[in-house]
């Protein structure tokens, strides 16, 4: 996936012959696609918290998506990534399917971890998923260890680390990325600053300038709108690049917004949030409607395309939906098995 | 003081009118009014951690804390554990008493080394010139359906520390007289918070009280089979013990209300008395709180045992997500029966 | 493959000649043996952690490792124990065979989440797929006048964590073949090497071996009184025997080597034959690894013993610093000897 | 102590009226004495080790004198320090009597921990000192929180928290000095940068730019040649003022060097640094002959000074090390006491 895309930000249609246009709108709306299937498959999430059909909680990704999609189009599928809470995302876009997830959320035999790990520890060592993790920041040290066996074993993988800016509280993060600059491995961590941790806005909880914080660790930092997946994509290819050419770990930091609550029940938000706030963000700022106005603009998509991607995406998580409504749930035996390797 | 009927505390959703000078509450409730009584009565009490302030804790139990304290005395940090306890450590040794909150017992393993290796030891370190008056509250239990990072019940570790004490209520009563003596003592006290026990309802008297630490709870008596039963595990062996009623068994169930000191004493004798025992707690069951509470018994009350102390802890997995899995990983109130019926020989 | 002599590996300075293919070396000796051997045979073990490198470790332990091996596969670390073991845990996931080196138990506090909520849980979490062979090395013991913060025996925490292992070594035997054994496991070991003990000597044979996990030694034959003792506490067990012997007691010691397997058997069937059983182990003694065994023992001899299992651990307080009363909280041969006269009807 | 000494760091003599002369001679050889204080303690401290007086390890401060004794002479004795497993420069010079830190170290009932704490544990309230560490980093916490009470108390105490470059390894580190920078708390953190950990050289151990490090928390950030006293002074007024002031945290890097090795036990030191390394620091970078020259230069004082001020140092030092060795052990009862308040 890591081809050269052009990425002109502005409104102006790109002078392209018939073959670069045909690549560019298969590119620019698989990644579209993606996108909407991180949506909707949120969409179905909250639907099955809401109607009870799902235990437990879960961490929806709307609004995220041009982060996960952007940056996984940047890798390859046995580079590697480690994910969060809020995982849902990050899972899809390094290639894992609708319906096992589903079933992983439902607690049933064919998720991805035969319903043990459930929403916040998907992991798909197929896709180079390495996994979720429910203690924020807790995969730092896990990425950097991964980047350091990819440099070990020459095998020409990189690692994402993905977190939230709450992760930036804590220590294990600044631990890691030091031996990540010392060792000059190929890690990029990606902090995901949706400006809240939970129901704190992070100017109360982070200090000084974020940016400067990696960077004092002699790390490559960049920042990017990570709501406009074209640039989450370029940046991620440079960074990329340049951790497989042994350049480094880099750290990216894409501003973002959760659409939804911190978690699926997490519904009265005007004390930390304003409504008005919200509605800017899902208005102005929707990665789904900015790249979909750019491809109408630039002639490269048009309702049809849309049309056909939302027909197929829905079809694929209703089907999804049903596997995992319709799957068994692990025999009671299981509980006991994998607790050794 | 006491409560009015030790089991009608534990069964309070069945009683139909508080009597005179008590009030039903939830254990969530409980643990609120010990913080704002206590806050109010001592101005050196400072409340930290993520989300504590505005939001209220994700389980809502410290809402309007900030309102009536302000933001100075009700903290909300960053997602820094080990930072804001070494915090917490430092306010504690000179001269403030902060009530430091570890939104999940899980995230305790963040925090070890101020709790272990600095709270614990500053007082001893220092040939007891130095004081640590802290207190983590923080939580424990499965069931959830929160997967292995958030459904731990890790209190055995703290338990095998010293310079630490542990607390683990099961009752909105325990709850708050426990609660505020853990904020009124010097040393540092791990106060453990089942989190699918805060809308557990309860009785509590109108004024004043505390409840002293190492004094266990005969939550309801009996004298075929003692029920020692801790946190969580206490409603489990209630349950058990009305079923066991049924079949003739009288069962008498123990609440040791701190691990951290145990009440040795009161165990034993319950054991001598009715010469079966059964230890029943959360935490993984391996090298747990049902281990040392069987050997204390097995040791003290040997002579007097008709059989060997029974244990039932949360099965030895890491606990998993699915709820068809993890629902067998913690005691039942079946399981108990089950095992309570075998050793009184009549499976 | 076993000991030539079992008694005579623990009194090994005392044999005056090695067997033939058998070598005198001691515990730290045969911690390095083990580990370039392995290194030599499986490109994918790394070693990490503070001044494992040129230093070889405070304890010298690992002098001349990163000369044979590189430092790409000897790796010193920043200060960072919660990074270097979470790099550990990444290695780990993704084909290598880390070793980390946590140069005191004590700082194990920095990296608990790293081993117990990610390490100990990532195999079962992902329903089987990933697996953490990782090793980390650390001490457990007091005595060395190092004070509070370097003298703690915390093994018993993660005994208590399913999906952990736990290795405690208490000969030059033991430790290579146990060591060896753990880098090959596939699940995430915790090795912990008294630090007093690293010149004891013994006898190791000249070929390949490795011990198997959850096997508990019989470190000396006895019938009147069985004593469980791990690491540090199995010298200490033997020369107690020795003591006792003169006084007519034949006491059987037992090292389960692994707290985590725990071969409960072997431990269960020493006690039925001799009937009296005292627990020896250096962490604090509360809530500590001769509870889980004492229960353990109690339960399953329970209609064979004469008397109550007893215990001995550390002394619950932290470890002083002046040698007069660090000296008081480990147990000693004189203890023991006390404890089982006393036991034996014979004080 | 908070007076305006001038620091002039030219040769050139100072103009002064006989007053001024004489109270900066006062402050100056205090100062001297203090540090001298600290030189001999530890060779004291090394001959019980090498007399096989003194039970376990102890790590030398000699040569970094000028680091504790220049930050703590702008400190009230109420203002708070906290400390390392290198610890004795800090206490002494934050007030603590030579006798009892030697009793301590020896475990007499008489130290100042009753001999339970040992060499690095010592603590002195009285004095301010909440204690010395032997956890890297491990008072980062705690020292921020004193400073947390203080400004809660409103007390216009101030804190130090005193550590090695080696602690920036620790998260913790980080995770604290995030927490002052948002809450401007009086706190100073005190890098003693003695270019090791241990026996790995810190250039191995420590990615990027240091002094980045607090700065991306929105921490003041100063470096200042740790073996001027006089360089450590002024920075410390100011940051103290600046602290008590109400305007926040700052952190202050010293350059220094420790003259041993990492514990008198770290005899063979050639594989991690050279003697010849060693031997510049000792002829050209020594606090104390940098001072003395000073002094000498100034014309403030002159041999008798240094002489008179070495006889009751070394009085004092025999005296403190006789008390130690006739000191009693506690009562064996005493180890089961203090375990709780
Ligand atoms: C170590 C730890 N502390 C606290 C929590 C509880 N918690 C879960 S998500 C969260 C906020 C995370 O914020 P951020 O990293 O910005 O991610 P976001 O939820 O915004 O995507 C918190 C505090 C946790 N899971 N782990
Ligand atoms: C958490 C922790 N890890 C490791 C150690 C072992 N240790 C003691 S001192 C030291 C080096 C400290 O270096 P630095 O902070 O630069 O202080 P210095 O000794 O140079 O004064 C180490 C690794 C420790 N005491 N604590
Ligand atoms: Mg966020
Ligand atoms: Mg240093």
């Amino acid at each position: 996936m890591v081809s050269e895309h052009l990425t002109s930000s502005e409104g102006r249609p790109l002078a392209l012959d018939e073959a670069s246009r045909a690549r560019e709108r298969q590119f620019w709306l698989s990644l579209y696609e993606q996108m909407l299937t991180i949506r909707l498959f949120e969409e179905q999430v909250n639907e099955l918290y809401m109607s009870a059909k799902m235990p437990g909680l879960a961490h929806l990704y709307s609004g995220e998506e041009a982060v996960a999609v952007g940056v996984c189009a940047a890798l390859r599928r046995d580079d590697y990534i480690t994910s969060t809470h809020r995982g849902h995302g990050h899972c899809l876009a390094k290639g894992a399917a609708v319906d096992r997830m589903f079933a992983e959320l439902l607690g049933k035999q064919p998720g991805y971890c035969r319903g043990k790990g459930g929403s916040m520890h998907i992991a798909d060592q197929e896709s180079g998923n390495l996994g979720a993790n429910a203690i924020v920041g807790g995969s730092a040290g896990i990425a950097t260890g991964a980047a350091l066996s990819c440099k070990r074993r020459g095998s020409g993988q990189v690692v994402v680390c993905f977190f939230g800016d709450g992760a930036l509280g804590q220590g294990l993060l600044y631990e890691a990325m030091n031996m990540a600059a010392l060792w000059q491995l190929p890690v990029i961590y990606v902090c995901e600053n949706n400006l809240y941790n939970e129901y704190t806005p992070n100017r109360e909880t982070t200090a000084g300038d974020m940016l400067a914080r990696p960077r004092a660790f002699g790390i490559h930092t960049e920042e990017v709108d990570g709501q406009d997946v074209r640039a989450v994509y370029a940046a991620a290819v440079r960074l990329v690049e340049r951790a497989r050419r042994g350049e480094g770990p880099a750290y990216l930091q894409c501003n973002t917004y959760r659409f939804y609550g911190h978690h699926v029940g997490d519904i009265q938000r005007s004390y930390y949030r304003s409504r008005e706030e919200e509605e800017w963000w899902k208005a102005q700022r929707d990665p789904l409607k900015l790249l979909g106005s750019w491809l109408r603009e630039q002639g490269l998509a048009e309702d049809s395309h849309f049309a056909e991607i939302e027909r197929r995406v829905r079809a694929m998580i209703e089907a999804g939906v049903r596997f995992a409504l319709e799957a068994p749930y692990p025999d009671p035996q299981e509980v006991a098995q994998h607790v050794y390797a | 003081m006491s409560m009015p009927s030790a089991s009608s505390a534990a069964s309070a959703p069945q009683v139909p009118q508080a009597p005179e000078g008590w009030r039903e509450i939830t254990l969530g409730q409980a643990i609120r009014e010990a913080l704002a009584e206590e806050m109010r009565r001592d101005p050196r009490i400072l409340l930290l951690g993520e989300d504590v302030a505005e939001a209220g804790n994700p389980f809502k139990v410290l809402s309007g804390l900030v309102e009536e304290f302000g933001p100075e005395r009700v903290i909300d940090t960053p997602i820094s554990e080990a930072g804001f306890t070494g915090i917490g450590v430092g306010l504690a040794m000179t001269g403030m008493r902060p009530v430091v909150d570890i939104m999940f017992g899980d995230f305790l393993t963040l925090a070890m080394d101020q709790i272990v290796n600095q709270a614990a030891k500053v007082h001893y370190m220092s040939g007891g010139k130095l004081k640590v008056p802290l207190v983590v509250r923080t939580t424990l239990g499965a069931t959830r359906r929160s997967a292995a990072q958030h459904s731990q019940s890790l209190h055995a570790w703290f338990s095998h520390i010293p310079g630490l004490k542990v607390v683990l209520p099961s009752t909105p009563y325990d709850a708050k007289g426990l609660l505020k003596t853990a904020i009124r003592d010097d040393n540092p006290v791990l106060f453990f918070e089942d989190k699918m026990m805060y809308q557990l309802k309860g009785l509590v008297p109108e004024g004043e009280y505390t409840i002293p630490f190492g004094v266990a709870d005969i939550k309801r008596e009996g004298s075929d089979l003692t029920i020692v039963a801790t946190s969580s595990m206490v409603q489990v062996a209630l349950a058990a013990a009305t079923e066991l009623e049924q079949l003739g068994i009288s069962a008498e169930v123990i609440d040791p209300r701190t691990t951290s000191p145990l009440d040795k004493q009161t165990l034993i004798e319950s054991a001598k008395k009715t010469s079966r025992v059964i230890v029943v707690d959360e935490g993984y069951q391996s090298y747990g709180v049902t281990a040392e509470i069987a050997a204390v018994i097995s040791e003290g009350a040997f002579y007097y045992l008709d059989a060997p102390v029974k244990r039932l802890g949360a099965l030895d997995v890491p606990v998993p997500f699915s709820p068809v899995l993890e629902d067998l990983t913690v005691p039942t109130p079946a399981a108990v029966v089950e095992m309570a019926k075998t050793l009184c020989g009549r499976a």
